[in-house]
C-alpha cells in the first residue's frame, strides 16, 4: 500500500482514535474508581476471549460456542495448582498454560471434520462436556464449591497494578492477532469462511486447517483465561456453563464481526451491560436483549459496521476501502454455508 | 504521579496518628477532633475499603453501618432471591423509614443491594463494587454456595469488612478451615440439622434402615452426612445412597430407583428448580407409598411448596431450622408480615435475610465505642447474645456457627389451602456437632461423596 | 440426471443409518439390562421413563426441526417460547381451570409471539446466521426477562386435571404417573398428525420441496415467504404448547430457556437437522440414554446428553440422519 | 474410457451437455470418487486422494461457474491459492505483505492473466470477464503441472472471448491443459488433441482435424444443437 493512502483522512482519524484510546486507557487509573477500573480491566479480557473467538467466527466463518472450554480449562489448571499444591506463579501459569492448550488441540481434533451448523453445535457439546467435568472432578475442581485461594503475582496485586498488566498483556494480544489476521494464515481462514470446498480444491487440507485455527485461537483463549482466573480469583463451573461461551460471540458479533475492533467493543458493550447498566435498571436482561435486536435491525454488520459505513457514506466517500487501523478491510457480511 | 499521591497519603496517616495519639491525654473537646483524625488515619490505611466509622457531635459511638447484600435477582435461583429482596424491604419498611433503620443506641443502619444474575463471577464483580463504591461494612454474599465461596474467598484478607452469610453453610467454613471475619447469624451449618432429623428417625419414629438421595454436591454430601453419621452412630443402617446431580429435573429414573428398597423412610434433598420434579416424582411413581419422604430444608421450602400440587406434598415429612407454621411469637409475627407485605407465605430464604438483619442490630445494640471494627461486631455476637429471629431464638457459638432449634415439621393444609411447613417434634439448642464432642468430631475428615460417616458403607 | 443418482445414494444411506438407529434404540436397553441385574419391573418402568421424557424431548425438537429445515433458522429464542408459553398455560389453567384450554392458550401466545418475530424481526435478516443468532438471544433474553418479572423465580408447574394427577396402580405394587403416560399419548398423536400432514397434504409437499430446494418451489408460484410464515408459526404453536406440557413434569423457572434450547439441540442433532423423523428418533435416543444412564453411572450424567452429541457428530460431522453440506 | 494426457499436451474435451465433461473433471481433480477405473497422476495411482492432496501435486483447476472468493480482494484470492501450496501456509507470525515469495507468486500470477492494475480491487466490484482472468490467475498461482479449464469463456462477450483465448494460447508451454469447451471453434484452435464425450461415453477422439471432419461429432452436435 502506497504512503499516501495511508495518510488519507480516514487513516489520520483512526490513528488519532487508537492513540486517543490508548491515552486514555493509560490515563484511566487515575480518574475513574477501582470498581470502574475493575470492569474496564474484566472487558479488556473479555475483548481479547471476544477476539480469539472472532478468529473463527468472524474470519474463518466457523461460529464456536465452546471457547469457555478453552479458557475454562486454563483457569482451573491455574486454579488447581494455587488451590491444591504449593506451586508457585510460574508453575501456576505454565500448568494453565498447558491445560488450556490440550484442551484446544483436543477440541481441534474433535471439531476438525465440521462445518456449518454442525461446527456451532459440537462445539457447543464441547463446552458442555468441560462444563461436565468441571462439576464432576470435584477433587481437582472442587465442583460447585470451585477453587478458592488463587492470588494474584505479588508484585501486580493491587487492581490498579493489575489493570496495566492486563492492559499490556491485551495490548501485545491484539497486535499479534493484528498480524495473524493478515497473515497467509489468517487469509487461508478467510478462504474457509468465503468456501471450504474451494479451498480444498486449491491444495489446502481444510481439516487441518481448522486443526490449526483451534491451536492459534485457543492461545488467546488461553491468555485470556489465565488473566481472567488472576482477575476473580476464583474459578467454578459457571465460567464454562454454555453462556460463558456463548457472550464473547455475541459481543464479536455485536461489535462487527470479521473486525478485530468489533468484538473488543462488544465486549465492552456487554461488560457494562450486565454488570453496570444492571446495578441501576432492575430489568437490565430486557434491555441487554433489545440491544441485540435493535443492532441487528440497524445495524447489520455490527457497531463497527454501522461506523465505518455511515463514515464513508458522509465523510469520505472516495476512501472505500479502508475500515479501521484493527479492522479488515472486508465489509460484506459473510454468509455461513449451511447444510441441511 | 500515583507514586506522588500515594506518597502524600502515607505523610497524611502518619500525621493524623500522631495526632490522633497526643489526642488521648487532653480534654473532651480535643478528643472529639481527635476522633475524627483516627477515622482519617483509618481511612488512609485501608485506601480502597473505608470504614462506616463517623464520630458525629461527640458522641462515644459510632453512628453509621452499611451492609451490601448481593442477591441473585436474576438467573435460576431468582426465586429465593425476590423472597430475600422482599424480605429485606419488610425490615427496613417495618423498623424504618425504609432505606434508614435506627438503633436504640442511635446507630443509622442503611443497606444496599445488588443482583448477582445467580453467578459467582458477576457476584465478585459486585462484591467489588459495593466495597469500593459504596463503601460497605458488612458483606452479605448471596444465597448460592458458590457465590458464597467466591465473595468469602475475595474478602478473606480484608479485616475491614464483615462477612455474614445466612445460606452457605458449608460445614468447614466454621469447623476445620475457619474463614477470617465470618459468621452465618440466622444460618447454619449444612450436617447440622441432620444430626437431629437421624435423633427422630431413630428414637421416636422406630426406623432401622434408611436410604438417601441427595443431590450430587458439596450441599448433598454435607447434608445426608450429617444424617447418615449420625443415624449410624445411634445403630441405624444407611441401605443405599443415590445421588442425583444438580439442576436434575427428570426424576423418573430415580424413582424407580428408589421403588426397588426395602427401607423405613428416604431421606431426600434437592435445591431450587429440582424441588417440584422430586416431591412430585416421588408421589406419582408411588415411592410415597413405601416409604416416607424425610425431606431436607429446601425440598419442602415455601419457595418450591408454592408452586407444587397439593396431593403431591401433603404429609411428607421435612426437617429444617425453619418452619413457617411454627407456635413461636417471633416466628408468627414475621410469617404474618411478611404475608402482608407480600401475599406469600414467608420462605427460608426470606427468615433467613431477616433474621441476619435482626442479629445485626441486636448486636450493634449490645455494642458501644467510637469505632465499628469486624472483630469487634464478631465477638459481641459470640458473646451470649442470645436473638429473637423468625426462626426463634438463636445464639452463636465461638466459632460463628448458630446454635437454634429443629423443628420436624409436615406438611401441612391452611385453613386457606396453602401447603406450609408445621412443626410435629421441635429439637433444641441444636448446635453444629449437634450430640457430639467437638474435638472428636474434627478429627473426621469432612463429609463427601466417599466419607458419609464412620458407620456408613465398608 | 447425475444429481438423482447421487441422491438415490444418498437415500440408500440414510436408510441405512435408519436401520442402525433403530438397533441402536433396542440395543440400548438391553445392553443395559445384561449389565446390571435389572429386574424386569424396573427396566420396563425405564424404557417407560426413557420414553415419555423422550416425548418431552420430541414436542420440544420438532418444532425447532421445523423452522430450521423450512426456513434455515436455527431459532435460539425456542428454549424462550417454551418457557413463556409453559407460563401462558400455567396461569390459563389457573384463571379457567382447564387444562386443555392452558394447553392450547401456551400455544397460541407463542405462536402470536412468533409470527411477529418472523415476520417483523427475522425477516429482515434472512439468510444471515450471524445476525440471526444475535437476534434470537436477544429475544430469549426478553422473554426471559418479562418472564420473571411476570410471574417470578418461583418453579411453577401447571395444575393439572384430576384424571391426569398421581399414579395408575396395576397390581399391589406396580405404580406409574399417569401423566408420564399421558405425554407419550399426546406425542404419538402429534407426531402421526404431523407425519400424515408431511406425508398426505399438499401443503406437507410444498414444505417437503420447500426444504430440499426453496428456488424450485417459488419458482413454481407457491408464495414461500407465506409458506415460511405459517411454518414459523407452527413450530412456535407447539413450541408454546410443550412448554406448558413440560411444565407438568419439569417445573418451569428462570434460566430453564437455555436448558431447553440445549435439549433441543441435542435431539435434533442425533436425529439430523430439518427432518420429521429424526426428531422422533432422536428424542427416542435421548430420553433412553438419559434414563438409563442415570441409572447404570449416575456420576456421568453430566454427560450423558454431550458425549453422545460430540461423539455422533465427531463419526458424522453431518448428524445421523443429515445430508452432507 | 481412457485419458493419458502427456507432459505439456494440450486436450480439450468436448460434447454435448450432460455428457459428463465436468464429471471427468471432478473425477481427476479429487471432487469425487469413481466408482470403478483409475486415475494416475504424475505417475502415482491417485484415485482416492482427497482433492487437497491432488491440488499440492500440481493439478490446478478452474470452474464453468465461477467460484472465487466474492468478499475479499484480488490480491487476498491470490494469495490463498498461492500458499496452499507450500509450507507458507502455517505461517501466522508475518503479515503476507512481508513474505517475498508470496507476494512474487501474485505478481507473476497476474502478470500472466494481465490482471496487474486490478490487485486491490474487490472480486465483487470486478466484471466478469475479469473474474474468469482472475480464475485462471488462481490456478495458475499454485504453479501447477496440469491445468483443467471448465469452460473458461463461459459467458464472456466476443471481445472477451478473443482476449481469453489469447490468454490461454500464451500459457507456457510445460503446462498440461485439460479443456472444456462448448464452443469447437475456440476449442479445437487451442489444442493438441481432442476428446468428444457424449452421454458419458467417449465417440471420438483425435487431433482438432480429425474431430472437425468426424461425421459422428458432426451428429452429435447436430442433434443438440
Amino acid at each position: 500500500m502506497n504512503p499516501l493512502r495511508a495518510l488519507s483522512l480516514t487513516r489520520r482519524v483512526q490513528l488519532a482514535l487508537l492513540v486517543g484510546a490508548l491515552v486514555a486507557g493509560m490515563v484511566l487509573p487515575h480518574v475513574v474508581s477501582s470498581f470502574i477500573l475493575r470492569l474496564v480491566t474484566l472487558a479488556l479480557v473479555s475483548a481479547l476471549f471476544a477476539m480469539s473467538v472472532d478468529l473463527m467466527a468472524g474470519y474463518a466463518g466457523l461460529v464456536t460456542i465452546g471457547q469457555a472450554g478453552i479458557l475454562g480449562t486454563a483457569m482451573y489448571g491455574v486454579g488447581y495448582v494455587a488451590s491444591k499444591t504449593d506451586g508457585g506463579i510460574a508453575l501456576q501459569i505454565t500448568v494453565g498454560f498447558v491445560a488450556g492448550m490440550t484442551a484446544a488441540v483436543i477440541f481441534g481434533l474433535m471439531a476438525m471434520r465440521s462445518s456449518g451448523v454442525y461446527f456451532i453445535l459440537i462445539t457447543i457439546a464441547q463446552g458442555m462436556i468441560i462444563w461436565g467435568l468441571a462439576s464432576l472432578l470435584v477433587n481437582i475442581t472442587g465442583a460447585e464449591n470451585g477453587l478458592p485461594g488463587i492470588r494474584r503475582p505479588v508484585n501486580i496485586e493491587s487492581g490498579f497494578r493489575y489493570y496495566y498488566a492486563t492492559l499490556v498483556v491485551v495490548l501485545i494480544c491484539s497486535l499479534a492477532l493484528f498480524v495473524v489476521v493478515r497473515s497467509p494464515f489468517g487469509h487461508a481462514l478467510k478462504g474457509l469462511r468465503g468456501s471450504e470446498t474451494r479451498v480444498r480444491m486449491l491444495g489446502h487440507n481444510s481439516a487441518f486447517l481448522k486443526f490449526y485455527m483451534f491451536l492459534v485461537s485457543g492461545f488467546f483463549a488461553t491468555v485470556a483465561g489465565i488473566l481472567l482466573v488472576y482477575l476473580n480469583e476464583f474459578v467454578n463451573p459457571t465460567d464454562v456453563i454454555l453462556g460463558a461461551s456463548a457472550l464473547p460471540v455475541l459481543m464479536a458479533i455485536l461489535g462487527g464481526i470479521g473486525t478485530l475492533i468489533g468484538p473488543f467493543i462488544g465486549a465492552f458493550v456487554i461488560v457494562f451491560l450486565r454488570n453496570w447498566v444492571s446495578l441501576r435498571v432492575d430489568r437490565w436482561q430486557t434491555l441487554m436483549g433489545l440491544t441485540f435486536i435493535l443492532v441487528v435491525l440497524f445495524a447489520r454488520e455490527g457497531l463497527v459496521g454501522a461506523v465505518s459505513a455511515w463514515w464513508h457514506k458522509r465523510i469520505d466517500g472516495r476512501d472505500g476501502g479502508v475500515s479501521s487501523v484493527l479492522h479488515e478491510p472486508e465489509k460484506r457480511e459473510a454468509v455461513l454455508s449451511e447444510s441441511g | 504521579m500515583r507514586k506522588t499521591i500515594r506518597k502524600w497519603i502515607v505523610l497524611a496517616a502518619v500525621l493524623a496518628l500522631v495526632a490522633a495519639a497526643c489526642g488521648d491525654d487532653s480534654s473532651e473537646t480535643t478528643a472529639t477532633t481527635a476522633g475524627t483524625t483516627a477515622t482519617t488515619a483509618g481511612t488512609t490505611e485501608t485506601t480502597a475499603g473505608g470504614t462506616a466509622t463517623t464520630t458525629g457531635g461527640g458522641a462515644d459511638m459510632f453512628t453509621e453501618l452499611k451492609i451490601g447484600v448481593i442477591l441473585p435477582l436474576t438467573g435460576g435461583i431468582a426465586g429465593p432471591g425476590a423472597d430475600a429482596r422482599e424480605s429485606w424491604e419488610l425490615y427496613f419498611d417495618t423498623n424504618g423509614d425504609g432505606t434508614t433503620v435506627t438503633t436504640s443506641n442511635g446507630v443509622n443502619i442503611t443497606y444496599v443491594m445488588e443482583d448477582n444474575a445467580s453467578d459467582p463471577a458477576v457476584a465478585l464483580t459486585v462484591a467489588t463494587k459495593l466495597l469500593e463504591v459504596d463503601d460497605v461494612d458488612i458483606v452479605i454474599p448471596g444465597i448460592l454456595a458458590s457465590t458464597g465461596t467466591a465473595v468469602g474467598d475475595a474478602l478473606g484478607e480484608r479485616t475491614d469488612v464483615l462477612l455474614l452469610s445466612p445460606f452457605s453453610c458449608n460445614d468447614d467454613f466454621t469447623q476445620r478451615t475457619p474463614l477470617e471475619g465470618y459468621a452465618r447469624p440466622a444460618g447454619w451449618s449444612c450436617s447440622q440439622t441432620g444430626k437431629a432429623f437421624a435423633q427422630w428417625a431413630y428414637e421416636e419414629q422406630g426406623y432401622r434402615d434408611i436410604a438417601t438421595a441427595c443431590t450430587d454436591y458439596t450441599f448433598g454430601y454435607e447434608h445426608c452426612g450429617g444424617f447418615a453419621d449420625a443415624f449410624t452412630q445411634l445403630g441405624g443402617t444407611i441401605t443405599e445412597q443415590i445421588w442425583h446431580p444438580l439442576g436434575n429435573s427428570d426424576f423418573g429414573t430415580y424413582a424407580t430407583q428408589m421403588n426397588e428398597l426395602d427401607v423405613d423412610g428416604i431421606v431426600g434433598l434437592v435445591v431450587g428448580g429440582s424441588a417440584v420434579p422430586f416431591v412430585t416424582a416421588y408421589s406419582d411413581f408411588g415411592v410415597k407409598n413405601r416409604a416416607p419422604l424425610l425431606a431436607g430444608v429446601t425440598t419442602l421450602d415455601q419457595s418450591a411448596l408454592r408452586g407444587m400440587d397439593k396431593e403431591v406434598a401433603l404429609g411428607a415429612i421435612g426437617h429444617s431450622h425453619w418452619s413457617e407454621g411454627a407456635d413461636n411469637p417471633s416466628t408468627k409475627q414475621f410469617v404474618e408480615d411478611f404475608e402482608a407485605a407480600t401475599g406469600k407465605i414467608a420462605s427460608y430464604y426470606a427468615a433467613g435475610n431477616y433474621g441476619a438483619m435482626e442479629w445485626i442490630v441486636a448486636a450493634v445494640e449490645a455494642m458501644s465505642g467510637p469505632e465499628w471494627t469486624p472483630d469487634l461486631m464478631l465477638e459481641t455476637m459470640k458473646d451470649g447474645l442470645v436473638v429473637d429471629t423468625p426462626f426463634g431464638q438463636q445464639a452463636m457459638d465461638d466459632e460463628g456457627a448458630m446454635v437454634f432449634n429443629v423443628y420436624i415439621n409436615e406438611i401441612q393444609e391452611r385453613e386457606d389451602g396453602k401447603l406450609w411447613n408445621v412443626p410435629i417434634f421441635t429439637y433444641e439448642n441444636v448446635d453444629q456437632y449437634y450430640g457430639r464432642d467437638r474435638d472428636e468430631y474434627l478429627t473426621q475428615p469432612p463429609y463427601t461423596k466417599d466419607f458419609q460417616g464412620t458407620g456408613v458403607g465398608g | 440426471m447425475e444429481h438423482s443418482a447421487e441422491r438415490v445414494v444418498d437415500t440408500v444411506k440414510a436408510d441405512r443409518r435408519r436401520v442402525l438407529i433403530i438397533t441402536a434404540l433396542v440395543a440400548i436397553p438391553l445392553i443395559a439390562w445384561t449389565l446390571t441385574q435389572m429386574s424386569l419391573l424396573s427396566f420396563g418402568t425405564q424404557i417407560l421413563n426413557g420414553l415419555s421424557f423422550g416425548a418431552v424431548l420430541f414436542f420440544l425438537a420438532s418444532g425447532f426441526t421445523m423452522i430450521f429445515g423450512l426456513l434455515r433458522i436455527a431459532n435460539l429464542a425456542h428454549g424462550g417460547f417454551y418457557l413463556m408459553g409453559g407460563y401462558v398455560g400455567i396461569t390459563t389453567t389457573l384463571v379457567t381451570g382447564q387444562f386443555w384450554l392452558g394447553l392450547i392458550a401456551g400455544g397460541l401466545a407463542i405462536m402470536v409471539l412468533g409470527v411477529f418475530a418472523e415476520r417483523v424481526l427475522l425477516r429482515r435478516i434472512r439468510g444471515l446466521v450471524k445476525p440471526e443468532v444475535l437476534l434470537t438471544i436477544g429475544l430469549t433474553f426478553v422473554i426471559g426477562d418479562l418472564s420473571l418479572a411476570m410471574w417470578g423465580g418461583d418453579p411453577r408447574t401447571v395444575p393439572l386435571p384430576g384424571y391426569l394427577k398421581g399414579p395408575i396402580q396395576i397390581g399391589d405394587s406396580f405404580f406409574y404417573p399417569k401423566y408420564r403416560v399421558f405425554v407419550l399419548g399426546l406425542a404419538i398423536v402429534l407426531a402421526a398428525i404431523l407425519f400424515y400432514i408431511d406425508r398426505r397434504t399438499k401443503i406437507g409437499a410444498i414444505v417437503r420441496a420447500g426444504v430440499d430446494d426453496r428456488e424450485t418451489v417459488a419458482a413454481l408460484g407457491i408464495n414461500i415467504n407465506a409458506v415460511f410464515t405459517i411454518a414459523f408459526m407452527f413450530g412456535a404453536f407447539i413450541a408454546g404448547m410443550s412448554g406448558v406440557i413440560g411444565a407438568g413434569f419439569l417445573a418451569l423457572l428462570p434460566g430453564q430457556d437455555f436448558e431447553i434450547l440445549l435439549f433441543a439441540l441435542v435431539v435434533v442433532i442425533i436425529g439430523g437437522l430439518g427432518s420429521l423423523e429424526g426428531a422422533v428418533l432422536g428424542a427416542a435416543v435421548v430420553g433412553l440414554i438419559d434414563s438409563f444412564a442415570k441409572a447404570l453411572v449416575p456420576e456421568l450424567s453430566f454427560f450423558t446428553l454431550f458425549a453422545p452429541m460430540a461423539i455422533i457428530l465427531m463419526i458424522r460431522p453431518n448428524g445421523l440422519l443429515g445430508k452432507a453440506p | 474410457m481412457s485419458l493419458l494426457v502427456e507432459e505439456g499436451q494440450r486436450w480439450a474435451v468436448i460434447g454435448p451437455n450432460g455428457a459428463g465433461k465436468t464429471t471427468l473433471f471432478r473425477a481427476i481433480s479429487g471432487e469425487v470418487h469413481p466408482t470403478e477405473g483409475r486415475v494416475e497422476l504424475f505417475g502415482d495411482d491417485m484415485t482416492r486422494a482427497a482433492p487437497y492432496r491432488k491440488a499440492q501435486r500440481g493439478v490446478g483447476r478452474t470452474y464453468q461457474v465461477t467460484e472465487l472468493f466474492q468478499e475479499l480482494t484480488v490480491e487476498e484470492n491470490l494469495v490463498i491459492a498461492t500458499q496452499a501450496v507450500t509450507a507458507e501456509r502455517f505461517c501466522f507470525w508475518r503479515p503476507v505483505r512481508m513474505a517475498g515469495e508470496l507476494n512474487e507468486a501474485c505478481t507473476s500470477a497476474l502478470e500472466a492473466v494481465g490482471l496487474t492494475g486490478a490487485r486491490h480491487a474487490g472480486v465483487s466490484e470486478m466484471s466478469h470477464g475479469q473474474q474468469r482472468q482472475l480464475e485462471i490467475a488462481m490456478a495458475l498461482a499454485s504453479n501447477p503441472k496440469l491445468l483443467l479449464l471448465d469452460e473458461p469463456a463461459a459467458g464472456l462477450s466476443a471481445a472477451e472471448r478473443k482476449l481469453m483465448k489469447g490468454l490461454i494460447n500464451g500459457l507456457p508451454r510445460d503446462l498440461s491443459i485439460v479443456l472444456i469447451e462448448h464452443d469447437m471453434d475456440i476449442a479445437l484452435d487451442l489444442v493438441d488433441r481432442v476428446l468428444v464425450l457424449d452421454n458419458g461415453q467417449p465417440i471420438a477422439e483425435g487431433t482438432p482435424d480429425d474431430i472437425r471432419t468426424d461425421q459422428r461429432v458432426q451428429d452429435v452436435y447436430l442433434k443438440f444443437d
